[in-house]
């Protein structure tokens, strides 16, 4: 049985006395350990289907069933990163990786381990004791990064997360992530809008259409694991994969250039 | 530590020593603009008292001092000050409390908050002298009463104050850490509290003075000892400078409170925030 | 007469505020004058600001809010000493119109009636919490005087506790926090009809001897004001002449007059409370030297006669 | 129009009156609960009377009813509570509009900030009452001086929350906009002011039950008309009656007063917001 | 002469009595009109360098020159996109756009009029009465971008203004931003972390070395203008400049990658 199944699932605003509809029709299985990559044009949705999937959105219509258990109230089993980092302002790097931790109850000496060991994977050390304010862009992302890693949850729900990074560290980051989910058999939720990314990453990728948004295809990429992320794009799997899903993301793209 | 390492640690060690330098010359130069003011203003006031403004109703600098000088040689300043410090201390401590919690509460509870928050405003309206019989009736005439009477001044203006911030806590903020797992007590502890706490600052500096006001309200209402008492004394006396003098000591102590509640806090829990605006 | 009638021609009357430091019985002259009609008969169109305290009162007539205040003679002389131009021009009561008020329960423990001899009803006081309205005022010194004549230690053998308005009296005493307290009518009738307390001295009716006679309660302005508007002093002046006329010459009409403005007050206190002030209320407005020197003696001011009271108007209202 | 259009057309309504069917009905729920409490309050007020507690304490509902129906019918009621009004609402506007402009002015000015704010507190701890005779001897025993009663009290609420919202205006936004060539009024009006309104909001919301609360002291320190001397006529006379029905106009004008203020910006201004939590 | 100019330019910062670099020794010229790409990895000082330039941060050495005259309060010349979006929340989208056209008190219809054309632009038309929290991160940066490119500033100083985009979005912007620049010939400081992006676009491209960041080196880019973006990565002269400073990105890599 799939660990998550969007079954259905549509979401609607409201927007003064209109409805407006976020994403439409939303089926989806991913499996327990698998790695599933989200593609799709700029606000098709794809942050709200995890926003639904994490719990912190009620569908309109349709399903979401995590484990067999409906999705009605926050869902604790994921970790999310959003798009937008959710770091404390008034936490040191340090302390804000903590975080998850410290809910846990995991003791200081541990914890302070356990952080020390993704602040520096995420090549922050030196900068424990900043606050969040004082890094930059890049830096706030890579702390988020830290800071889901740390605590550990079942599920990880990505929102573009190296997408403030510059293209080296987005492939040392991407090998780190790989890594994890192999030692770690976790189950991988990530949205990226680089389809090198999604393909070098994922077990499969699914793509939105545009808004209102809705699942287009889901490609199977067969490229062995372990990948090498830093050669993938010279295998002739990848360029496959990536043609197939360039030409469906391509009518998507049309549509927008003839506006 | 190669030579450009060096430049680096003396640059450092320059910067360090400027700003401190900065920092204290800047302190000294405010402290001189205040002490010019107050200067100023005392001098304006010795000028106006007796020339322009009858001495009887504005009484006079000179004066003033002498019956400072005069209650603190006699142990009175100490004595009536140290009860309504006491009384606006523990008023203020208990109304703060009260009013964090429920404005907290109310804060976390939408629901409640919009049945119960029109009462509570409406409670809030109600001068507390018009109330003054009933005080006196079930708090009687003591300490107790001008303490219930503080503490109920401050629990309004803090209740509103933290309930807003509770109300504008960041959602992002609060979703995350709830997937998190988060008990209802770590997302008080972690977000709510430290994130409402701009809010409930000012929510404490609007009520120090008022604790204050409250404690001295109820010395003047009823009572035998402390600076409320000082007041109504000197003004049955027609004792301008008296009268004058316990409202200075009211002022300076008002000013110590507000910068020993605001200064811990803002040193303890607000230092991210001072950190950024320097 | 001539005033009034001139007035009434002109169609236009004067318009007065009188600020007055309490609504309580030591005013019932202008009650009455204001009731029955006298002020407008003088052309004056009169408006009764309650300005809570003399101090407030004060300050409504210097800064010019009112022309004309009310409160006790004390505190014209005490603020004359310190400087301040006014003058009083009529006399509104001419007892120490307060009375001193004990618990019921404790008057039976000491077995202290209304009957007993002054001395004791005095000594009874002994130990007691007393409340007064201001320190330093003058209930703080009569019941410092009161308990010397004893030979008591106002400060060691009784607590005197300062409740400044009738609001925080009656609780107090009702709760038990003081056992006795002196305050002016019709506060004191009201422990008596709730049951709690008995009449312990009524010094309305001059039972202190000391006090007999007593300048309490009079209408002051500026001097300033006197000199530019003496006819308006005068119409005020007659006016209050010719209600305290009434009063002496009408007692039951003048009960129900002034029962209008206090007509929330339940019936018996207010019985009582007229009753026990008839004696105090002023039969002419003249403000009469000994009454000024008891103030002098007792509330322990002084100021020259002549430069704080200004009885030209009273004496000039009686012909 | 397609099939699929109509269908989303009509689920489209569906959900808009869905919303509104639910609104409606929570406001009906809500108000039912708020009118049960009501309707318990007084019982257990009308229980308590006259049984546990002297009536002469704390009066009785039906005898409150009753001084209310009288007042009403006599006129007396809408000639003192306009006077309080007219007080309430000018001084609210004087001194909401005099903090507003001086807590904005030192938020921005941080170095006037720096000198003055401990002169403000420090005026702003000073017992109102005390300061009584010096109201009448300046401004007389009319409205006047009830509405600067009322508007000081206000100055010092509206100042410390204005003040505290200017200062936690997002600093990027301010650069932004600085950026674009803003003139100093249009950082103002575009972003200082839109960002600092739930800060302002709270400190109107904080002040408007004390302008009541000043224009009422006023009137009970000195007055022959308003709600305040319902007030002290009512005590006065023992008339506990009259005294909670008075206090209990002053708390219906306050939570409308309240309403209407809140209600306004809210709804003018802070829309934005309120779209956001539902 | 160069409209900017940096002359040895360093920025510290404070930290409890720690100081702390954040850029070293910048030395940098910009011609009036030209388009700069600026390329380095995560916190190595390209926001800083921006924010220098627009005025809103001090440099502690050096002098920071803009058109002849030093920059010592806020350069108003210049229109700032800045890495996180300063969309003001009470403003809808057609507001915030309209933002700095109302500072320059530009009538409301000419506004209406300017403002429709950028949303539509950058392919918002339908979300003017939005507000910023409804919209998805890459929403909400193109609304960023609209307000910049309406009010229509001297020069551009970009920080990574496509980075929340997906790729043919980009490519489309991209497009539509030289055309701009074509047209009006600006002056664009550009920051990425996308090399395909910064070759593109830029006449010269700086990179920046890691943390205390400095420029590394300056390589200018030979590819005839206009450009096709869309195919522009099948020109030699692109994966000649590609691969230079490929290498020179390299080097900082391997840093990072030994860590
Ligand atoms: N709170 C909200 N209120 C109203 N509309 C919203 C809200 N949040 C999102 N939307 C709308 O829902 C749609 C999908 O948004 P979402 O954030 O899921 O897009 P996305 O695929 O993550 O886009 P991006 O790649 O730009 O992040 C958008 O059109 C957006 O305008
Ligand atoms: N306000 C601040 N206080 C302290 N340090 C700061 C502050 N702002 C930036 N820094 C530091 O300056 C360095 C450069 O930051 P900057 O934002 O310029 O990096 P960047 O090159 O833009 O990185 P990114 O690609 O991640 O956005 C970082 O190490 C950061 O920690
Ligand atoms: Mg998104
Ligand atoms: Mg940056």
């Amino acid at each position: 049985m799939a660990l998550i199944k969007f079954s259905g699932v549509s979401k609607q605003f409201e927007r003064n006395d209109e409805t407006f509809w976020a994403t439409r029709n939303i089926n989806l299985e991913v499996e327990k350990g698998e790695f599933l990559t989200v593609i799709g044009p700029s606000g098709c949705g794809k942050s709200t289907v995890l926003n639904l999937c994490a719990g912190i959105m009620t569908a309109d219509e349709g399903a979401i069933m995590y484990d067999g258990k409906p999705v009605n109230k926050v869902n604790t089993k994921v970790g999310y990163m959003t798009q937008k980092d959710n770091l404390l302002p008034w936490r040191t790097v340090m302390k804000n990786v903590e975080l998850g931790l410290e809910i846990q109850g995991i003791s200081r000496s541990e914890r302070e381990k356990r952080c020390r060991r993704y602040i520096e994977m995420v090549g922050l050390d030196g900068f424990e004791k900043h606050y969040p304010q004082e890094l930059s862009g890049g830096m706030r992302k890579r702390v988020s990064l830290a800071q889901l890693l740390a605590y550990n949850p079942e599920t990880l729900l990505l929102d573009e997360p190296f997408g403030a990074l510059d293209a080296q560290l987005r492939l040392i980051m991407q090998d780190k992530l790989l890594e994890i989910w192999k030692e770690t058999k976790k189950t991988i939720i990530f949205v990226t809008h680089d389809l090198d990314e999604a393909v070098s990453l994922g077990d499969r990728v699914a793509v939105f259409s545009k808004r209102p948004g809705t699942i287009k295809m889901i490609e199977k990429i067969n490229i062995p694991r372990p990948r090498d992320v830093y050669n993938i794009r010279l295998s002739p799997d990848f360029s496959k994969a990536h043609t197939t899903l360039w030409s469906a993301l391509k009518d998507e793209f049309e549509l927008e250039v003839s506006i | 530590m190669s030579s450009e390492a060096i430049i680096i640690e003396q640059s450092k060690k320059k910067a360090l020593s400027k700003r401190k330098m900065r920092k204290r010359k800047e302190f000294i130069k405010l402290s001189i603009i205040r002490l010019f003011i107050i200067v100023f203003t005392l001098f304006i006031w010795h000028f106006l008292s007796g020339r322009v403004i009858d001495k009887f109703w504005i009484s006079s600098p000179t004066d003033v001092m002498q019956a400072i000088y005069k209650w603190t040689v006699s142990g009175e300043l100490f004595y009536h000050l140290s009860i309504t410090v006491q009384e606006t201390l523990l008023g203020f401590v208990f109304g703060a409390l009260a009013g964090g919690i429920v404005g907290f509460l109310l804060g976390r509870w939408t629901y409640g908050a919009k049945i119960f928050e029109p009462f509570i405003m409406s409670l809030y309206s109600l001068p507390k002298i018009a109330l003054a019989p009933l005080f006196i009736l079930w708090f009687g005439i003591g300490i107790d009463m001008k303490i219930i009477l503080a503490a109920v001044t401050v629990f309004f203006l803090v209740f509103i104050n933290t309930y807003a911030g509770v109300r504008n806590v960041d959602k992002d903020m609060l979703e995350n850490i709830r997937i998190m797992g988060a008990s209802e007590r770590q997302i008080t502890f972690k977000v709510v509290l430290p994130s409402a706490l701009t809010w409930i600052m000012v929510g404490l500096r609007t009520s120090i003075p008022y604790a204050l006001i409250g404690a001295v309200v109820g010395e003047i209402t009823a009572s035998n000892r402390g600076v409320g008492y000082l007041i109504q004394y000197s003004a049955g006396q027609y004792d301008t400078g008296g009268t004058f003098a316990a409202l200075i000591i009211l002022m300076l102590f008002s000013i110590a409170l507000n910068f020993i509640v605001t200064g811990l806090i803002e040193k303890r829990f607000l230092r991210w925030k001072t950190d950024q605006s320097n | 007469e001539k005033s009034s009638n001139e007035a009434g021609k002109k169609g236009k009357a004067e318009k007065i505020t009188i600020a007055q430091s309490s609504s309580s019985l030591l005013f019932t002259p202008i009650y009455v004058a204001q009731e029955k009609g006298f002020f407008k008969e003088e052309g004056l169109d009169v408006e009764v600001t309650i300005a809570g305290g003399s101090t407030n009162v004060l300050s409504a007539v210097v800064g010019g809010g009112a022309e004309v205040g009310a409160t006790g003679l004390s505190v014209v002389m005490d603020v004359n000493s310190k400087g301040q131009d006014v003058q009083a021009f009529a006399s509104l009561i001419n007892q120490y119109a307060s009375n001193v008020v004990i618990r019921k329960d404790v008057a039976q423990k000491l077995s202290v009636t209304e009957d007993s001899s002054i001395d004791e009803k005095i000594k009874a006081l002994k130990g007691l919490s007393i409340g007064i309205t201001q320190p330093g005022g003058g209930s703080d010194r009569l019941v410092r005087h009161l308990l010397k004549t004893q030979n008591l230690n106002p400060d060691k053998d009784a607590t005197i506790v300062p409740l400044g308005k009738a609001e925080a009296i009656l609780p107090a005493f009702t709760n038990n926090q003081i056992q006795a307290f002196v305050f002016s009518s019709p506060t004191s009738e009201q422990a008596i009809t709730s049951d709690e307390g008995i009449l312990l001295l009524n010094l309305s009716k001059g039972e202190i001897k000391e006090l007999d006679g007593f300048t309490h309660s009079t209408l002051l302005t500026k001097k300033d004001f006197i000199k530019k508007n003496p006819e308006t002093i005068q119409k005020m002046t007659n006016a209050i002449a010719k209600a305290e006329k009434f009063i002496s010459e009408n007692k039951e009409e003048a009960k129900e007059v002034v029962r209008k403005s206090f007509d929330k007050l339940d019936k018996v206190t207010f019985d009582a409370a007229f009753e026990n002030n008839f004696e105090a209320f002023a039969r002419t407005p003249v403000i009469t030297k000994s009454g000024y020197e008891m103030n002098v003696k007792f509330e322990g001011v002084n100021a020259p006669f002549e430069k704080v009271v200004n009885n030209e108007f009273a004496e000039k209202s009686n012909q």
